[in-house]
């Protein structure tokens, strides 16, 4: 099609979906209004059942099989990430020494703050696992912040260190096994929060390591047959 | 609890199999997979056999936990995707340079959340297993990454599903404003009369499964992702994939939204996008020569077909619906296992360079033959039973639509059985655009297990006529909430139309190999794998099924 | 008239779909797809919101003060991160078009309809 | 908390995603993008989703434009080999 005819079957689409969505809108209920029925039916399960953050609760007790759906999302594409991501490695295997990883190409601030920032960001996360059946934070959000924490070793260093300590089989086996976990936990004893935490938080770092790793790879192999 | 290890199954096996994938042999991966799937399918059956049940996961019950809801339809599908699962394993077992246990554990992943989202009687967590669904689908697509039109068709595919997607979870949260609830039973227990809310809510809900169910102007990404994805991802595809979107579509109208929306509205919607998808799909679907591309807008067509059985609202055409989703999923599953074959023989599958080649390939051809007589609805076949139900409850039109989709599809089927199995019709030049094998080293003869799940396949498709429409019938009758149907195929009009849609299917068939397929270029600058064309199709198309359900 | 304030996450999305179907580059639509799926968070958290409420956290607060909707926050958290695998994914493959068709401008690819 | 605030974050998140999606060079997109994830994180703050709001930090101000950030690289290095495998057609 071309440019102009996409546009104009856009400005339809466009303009209808708007129309569509402001119809609904202006039927809402008002904003900020108390009824949220489901909500409040939420809320005393979970401070009978110990769990102060009511969003953990929810999350790992009362609904634990979308977050079951979730973590298998977040396997899929840590694994989707390694497949499709794999060519270069086997065109890297068997053209060895036509490939080396670039230095980082970041700026200074970054690098700097890169160094000062690992330490405390791995506290950080472990602390944000461990205590979110009762704060803020949870598995998912630490496990976020300990798997991006390891790519800092990249800022402030360079990548045959990274690469060191971060060997790729031990994090696909341990997030498919933390995965594995988290279905037998959410299907057969949901409520255990912070076990289901801890677990999340390993699987969630692991996928983002693994996720992390395939991306550096594609953006710092550098082709010297160029 | 059988249910919860039903559902919890493939999840288990998958992860065990992602985890110690490095180190287990080939045969050990494929031998877990099959076994796992075997195992979840006889599950299912004593599910089905111990009747209907609701289970609230984690024993918290109604207005707080997830049920997952066991009726006939639901498991009776979910069996049908286990099947066609277990038939796609065993067609793999020599397929494919298995990166690690990937695949298996994709495959694993894929079946489990199509069984969860069949089973699931809760909308947002329909909405997670759809995601799930769709995120696997796009990885086992671009499986072969190393193909530039794999990985553009994996990325279409993505992208308009993953939009389709999102328009689902914001018409998922505007009904829960509404009501507060996101069980599907729930919703529409507290949806009471309808306004613009409710309506834009149920056309946003419905996009995400009519991306899926690939109804015309949503159906762009189908062809590019089967095209290039692997065989037996290709069977997953259109036997049971892409018809779980109008399953879901069915569910949400029947169960949360038919109280609060009048049927007239939706059935018009529905019987429109449905024919568009079923006279498009089946034009376009003369028009290929790529075979796995025939195929694809094949099924674009009956599933639009299947789309009119689900508007027509009516009990004998749901159960006409239910029945045509599994002979068409014999039927196509087993017509894929077919394309693979020539895929795998001769690198290509482009309808003129085979011309003739496959003369010395008898189950093949058999399949194709088979597959094409499926498809045009040959009695006794599945497909058959089917359509004469929802054309005895849709009238001439639907008669004539119905008729008109079986023969152009089943005629491009039975057209290419004669070009590239009998030698018919003189030969043209092919184009040079040459496939990978699929397979890691180029096998000296094809191995039983990549036929022989495709006749099998194609057999049941043919046969599955032959079931009482009675229990057919008592199925769909909690799922629709109206009164017990009482399906009969068997009558002279449909055996008649059955007949007419397999000689019409011949004379497509005859007229096609008489000359080189044609090109409209009209069409093919429709579908021109734009992404930009492709979203902003989607937005018009969610503004005509909105502005229908408004009128 | 406060339904205005939910008038921004059509706003977001349409944003987002305009940026996919005008987009030059592969890169950009996959961003812009997610910017179109960060209208659901905003939709959600906002259907969710109560006046004079807090966080649905009971730690340092009393069973019976008025909390904001727990539930849409548990959607939007599992939203997240659908909405950051997609993107991630989709990601994966742009590069890979990238490198076995040399361009990521969609005007350049070719159709796949042979 | 405020109506006034929730409507300021409200319109600074609108303004935010137009700049995002009109922000065409996706090098400097990965780096309005993470603006973008920063000013939503601050949203919810404001709509009291304290969890949400760490979530969204994590993975749209850091992990998210990163990766777009990586993929943009990857990208230009596969670009140096053009134009001779690139395909007109």
């Amino acid at each position: 099609m071309s440019r102009r005819a996409r546009l104009l079957v856009l400005a339809f689409g466009g303009c209808g979906l708007a129309l569509l969505f402001a119809l609904a809108a202006f039927r809402l209920p008002d904003f900020g209004g108390t009824s949220h029925p489901y909500g409040q039916r939420t809320l005393p399960n979970a401070i009978a059942h110990h769990t102060p953050n009511v969003i953990s609760s929810i999350n790992f007790d009362q609904r634990a099989f979308d977050t079951l759906g979730e973590e298998l999302i977040l396997m899929a594409s840590a694994l989707a990430a390694v497949l499709i991501l794999r060519t270069v490695r086997a065109e890297q295997e068997d053209a060895a020494g036509k490939h080396a990883y670039g230095p980082a190409q970041v700026f200074d601030a970054l690098r700097i703050t890169g160094y000062a920032l690992l330490p405390v960001t791995i506290m950080t996360g472990v602390y944000i696992v461990a205590h979110g059946y009762l704060s803020p934070g949870g598995g998912f959000q630490g496990g976020v912040v300990l798997g991006s924490a390891i790519h800092l070793v990249y800022l402030s260093g360079d990548y045959p260190a990274l690469a060191r300590i971060r060997p790729i089989p031990m994090f696909e086996a341990g997030e498919a096994l933390a995965a594995g976990a988290f279905v037998a936990l959410a299907l057969a004893f949901a409520g255990q929060v912070t076990a289901m935490n801890a677990v999340v938080g390993l699987e969630v770092g692991s996928a983002v390591v693994l996720t992390l790793a395939k991306f550096f790879e594609q953006a710092l192999l550098v082709r010297k047959d160029t | 609890m059988i249910l919860q290890i039903a559902v919890g199954l493939p999840f288990a096996v998958a992860t065990l199999l992602a985890a110690t994938g490095r180190r287990l042999p080939r045969i050990a991966i494929d031998a877990i997979a099959t076994a796992t799937v075997a195992t979840l399918s006889v599950l299912l059956g004593l599910v089905l056999a111990g009747g209907d049940r609701t289970v609230w996961l984690g024993g918290w019950g109604e207005g707080v936990g997830i049920s997952l809801v066991a009726d006939a339809v639901a498991t009776g599908l979910a069996l049908t995707v286990t099947a066609v699962a277990l038939c796609a394993l065993v067609v793999s077992w020599r397929y494919f340079n298995e990166v690690q246990a990937i695949f298996h554990t994709l495959v694993l992943l894929f079946t489990g959340a199509m069984c969860a989202f069949v089973l699931t009687g809760d909308l947002f967590d329909a909405f997670v297993f759809f995601e799930l669904m769709s995120v696997v689908a796009y990885a086992l697509t671009g499986y072969q990454s190393e193909e530039p039109d794999t990985v553009h068709g994996a990325l279409n595919f993505g992208v308009v599903n993953s939009l389709g997607a999102y328009l689902t979870l914001t018409g998922i949260a505007l009904v829960y404003a509404r009501t507060g609830q996101l069980g599907f039973v729930s919703i529409g227990r507290h949806l009471h009369g309808h306004d613009a809310l409710v309506t834009v809510s149920f056309a946003l809900i419905c996009t995400g499964f009519l991306v899926k169910a690939a109804a015309v102007p949503f159906h762009f990404w189908l062809a590019d992702a089967h095209a290039v994805a692997p065989t037996p991802v290709c069977m997953l595809f259109s036997g049971v994939m892409v018809e779980l979107g109008v399953y879901a579509v069915a569910r949400t109208y029947l169960t949360s939204f038919a109280d609060a929306i009048p049927a007239e509205p939706v059935r018009v919607s529905l019987i429109a996008f449905g024919s568009a998808a079923a006279l498009l799909g089946g034009v376009m679907c003369v028009l290929q020569r790529h075979i796995k591309r025939l195929l694809a807008y094949s099924t674009i067509s009956h599933v639009g077909l299947l789309l009119v059985g689900v508007g027509l609202l009516h009990e004998d055409a749901l159960a006409g619906a239910a029945w045509y989703l599994i002979g068409h999923a014999g039927v196509k599953a087993g017509l894929f296992v077919g394309a693979g074959a020539l895929l795998n023989r001769f690198e290509t599958v482009d309808e003129h360079d085979l011309h003739g080649r496959g003369r010395s390939m008898y189950v093949a051809g058999l399949i194709f033959l088979l597959g094409g007589l499926g498809l045009a609805g040959l009695p006794p076949s599945g497909t058959w039973a089917g359509k004469a139900l929802i054309e005895e409850a849709g009238g001439h039109s639907i008669l004539a639509l119905g008729v008109t989709a079986s023969a152009l599809t089943a005629g491009a089927v039975l057209r290419v059985w004669l070009r590239v199995f009998r030698g018919a019709g003189p030969p043209h030049p092919g184009t040079t655009q040459h496939h990978d094998a699929e397979t890691e080293f180029k096998l000296s003869r094809l191995p039983w297990t990549m036929l022989a799940p495709g006749v099998l396949l194609v057999l049941a498709g043919l046969l599955l006529g032959l079931l009482p429409g009675v229990v057919i019938g008592r199925a769909v009758e909690p799922f629709t909430h109206l009164p017990g149907p009482a399906p009969a195929p068997w009558t002279a009009t449909s055996i008649a139309s059955g007949v007419v849609a397999v000689l019409l299917a011949f004379g497509v068939a005859a007229l096609g190999i008489r000359g080189r397929i044609p090109r409209v270029d009209l069409l093919h600058r429709l579908h021109s794998g734009h992404i930009g064309d492709y979203v902003a199709w989607l937005v018009a198309g969610v503004t005509v099924f909105g502005l229908l359900l408004l009128a | 008239m406060s339904q205005f304030l939910y008038l921004i996450p059509g706003w977001i999305l349409l944003a987002g779909v305009y940026g996919i179907v005008t987009s030059r580059n592969l890169v950009h639509a996959v961003v812009c797809l997610s910017v179109a799926q960060s209208a659901t968070y905003v939709l959600l958290l906002t259907i969710g919101y109560q006046r004079k409420a807090t966080a649905p956290v009971f730690s340092d607060i009393k069973p019976t003060r008025n909390v904001v909707d727990p539930l849409v926050q548990a959607m939007t958290l599992t939203d997240i991160v659908v909405g950051a695998t997609v993107t991630a994914l989709l990601l994966a493959l742009t590069v890979q078009v990238a490198k076995r068709r040399g361009t990521v401008d969609p005007d350049d690819l070719r159709s796949l309809e042979p | 908390m405020s109506d006034a605030l929730i409507v300021a974050a409200l319109l600074l998140t609108a303004f935010m995603a137009t700049a995002v999606v009109l922000t065409r060079d996706p090098a400097r997109q990965a780096i309005v993008l993470s603006g973008y994830g920063l000013v939503l994180a601050v949203l919810f703050v404001v709509l009291q989703a304290p969890d949400v709001a760490m979530s969204q930090t994590g993975v749209g101000t850091v992990v998210v434009p990163l990766i777009v950030m990586l993929a943009v690289h990857a990208i230009r290095r596969h670009h140096t080999r053009e134009p001779d495998e690139r395909d007109d057609s």
